[in-house]
């Protein structure tokens, strides 16, 4: 009884973090995370984040009380303040998503797409073909990422003596993201390229454009940018990009791993940039 | 050393959740257990190397075991990659 | 410090354990669970169950082994032999979903949707319009409840003399029910009204429609059974049951509160069905 | 007894998030709190009695409060539901 004690008294518990809203999108990183946890017969504590009900530093408190082995943070989760309180207390963790910026020392694991890169080459193969009116829809539930692919949009324009101004937000008087993008694109004319983040946006503009009799993909192109399996079940298809998102949790849960037992290899670096491909569907054009 | 080359029908390819099925059948054995495709050969019990290699469907790999239970792991591992319909 | 650490062992734990296929579809059952566990300052343990890597057997060596306090399951998830192994270790237990079936005795709660009479109430209501050429297309991620969904059709057919035969289903060699479905749609003639359970299985079988210059609901009609915000977003609009996921995640976890503490209240009843209501839209006809 | 009477905005009604809101906000507070729809009344602490009241959306729900933070209470949930656009 008391060697199983002992052996209780070990086993490894990691804290997975993530917002409640995110669940459905984050579903693949999750999968990959459990399923490497359960090769490493490693405990899972489930936080989440809710508004009204759960906060971050609750979650914090509660991560900290539960004196827990390691933890696994969604980046879009979290401010710079709570990642340094977590850091103070010396809990190895490993944010997954997107590049954390400035980042403080090398105590933080990151598996990460580079968005920024993303928005760059993409905006600019587009300038290639000749077009340079392109929009950029917000995505409330993803600000860091926004905020990333905006810098690389920014950088592009900046490159060639332009302004990015088209920039769509909105306010939280809607209550999604699909439903302000249906009103919005009823009375505005869509610019010849849009990039939205989630399937939800693309699919409210590809609604709308139906219904102001706008042809998708000669009229306007759309992307958005997490590829997500409706994508390919609506009419037209809409093009997206295809991010490793499984593969992202597995790795981001390996690496906490290797940080917990010191593992020299991950002691230099432990920030694992994540490749993505274009997968080309009917609602953007070749030429 | 105990060697087979076999074709991924997966339609992710050796990526995501197949990929983590090999390396976990992989791991159960003592014998060291490589991964091979276009001439990169990485340690199959690691699952950042076998994501590494960015295997697409289609692709022939071959697996080799080396080591006191190199019988029993090659034929192990073909079993579970077959019956999870990841090879052919 | 010890004060401390006595606080820390009374912390209650709750394990949840879901099959990872589910994740996205039942994010928000989760997120009732998390919300209700939050307000009582619980602790989560997430245990996911993956077909190749982590075994329901598994998963209950785990549980027992880490001495939760109580256990969440969903449905589809395990057998009755594994339910009477948890209940061995008198683990309070709540299954969340469907009902079920020759429940041993009073010990398990149970939160749930009466699959079996929504499929009776709703085959009858089309036998009212004329209807009788009805399918129900399986799904495979969801067999208990498909299953109670069968028992209901076929009762409603023997009830007026008749044999239910249309039970749509498919082996392994598919991917998903979205590319057997398609493939199946593109030879068969659909009945008068189809059933399916998820939405990638209606959004098929608009799409083969689509394809075939089938009109729907003029030519035939379809429903998900489970509703869900693509049905809404797809042209047409797919018609759907909307049951309160969320409300039963959150209740789930207030009974399984009150069965930890013995409350009077659910001594002797810790059954609660949960009700549903029909969403008419454009894939079915009100005549 | 501190009462008053408000139109639930939420879209979903006083269901799901929206009711785990209220119930977490009522159940800071030592007074008794109700929640009243349409000729019933429940405890507001009490997540089941609440969303057995399946409130929709646009109803006038009356919250009463009694206790000796019963101005608290009443000020507190009203604010909080305000703020997450539960109520008008």
């Amino acid at each position: 009884a008391i060697a199983q004690g002992l052996a209780l008294s070990k086993t490894t518990t990691i804290s997975i973090v993530m917002s409640e809203k995110l669940f459905s999108y984050n579903s693949k990183i999750l999968n990959g995370l459990m399923d490497v946890a359960k090769i490493y017969n490693y405990n899972i504590m489930l936080h989440t984040t809710s508004k009204g009900i759960s906060k971050m530093q609750d979650v914090i408190e509660s991560i900290v009380k539960s004196r827990v082995d390691g933890v696994i943070l969604f980046n879009d989760n979290f401010s710079e303040e709570e990642l340094e309180v977590l850091h103070l207390y010396q809990i190895p963790m490993v944010v997954v998503g997107s590049k954390i910026e400035d980042k403080k020392d090398g105590n933080v694991g990151n598996v990460y797409i580079d968005f920024e890169k993303l928005a760059y080459e993409f905006v600019n193969s587009y300038f290639e073909k000749g077009i340079t009116d392109i929009s950029l829809v917000e995505d409330k539930l993803n600000l860091s990422m926004m905020h990333q692919l905006r810098q690389g949009v920014e950088k592009a324009y900046q490159e060639k003596g332009m302004k990015f101004e088209k920039y769509i937000t909105y306010d939280d008087t809607y209550r999604s993201s699909y439903d302000f993008l249906t009103e919005y694109f009823e009375t505005t004319k869509p610019s010849e390229l849009v990039i939205t983040f989630r399937d939800s946006q693309a699919i409210a503009f590809i609604n709308a454009c139906h219904e102001a009799g706008i042809k998708v993909p000669e009229e306007t192109q759309v992307v958005a940018i997490l590829d997500d399996k409706y994508l390919r079940m609506v009419r037209p298809t809409i093009s997206s990009f295809n991010f490793p998102d499984y593969d992202m949790g597995a790795i981001a849960m390996r690496l906490l791993t290797k940080m917990l037992v010191n593992d020299e290899a991950v002691k230099e670096n432990k920030d694992i940039e994540i490749g993505y491909t274009y997968i080309q569907r009917q609602t953007t054009r070749l030429d | 050393m105990k060697q087979v080359t076999v074709t991924v029908i997966d339609p992710v390819g050796l990526h995501a959740r197949p990929a983590t099925v090999a390396v976990n059948a992989a791991s159960k054995y003592k014998s060291d257990i490589n991964v091979a495709f276009k001439g990169r050969e990485v340690n199959m019990k690691s699952i950042m190397g076998v994501m590494s290699l960015g295997i697409p469907t289609q692709s022939e790999i071959t697996i080799s075991c080396t080591g006191e239970d190199e019988d029993a792991a090659i034929a192990a591992i073909e079993e579970v990659l077959r019956a999870q319909k990841i090879i052919a």
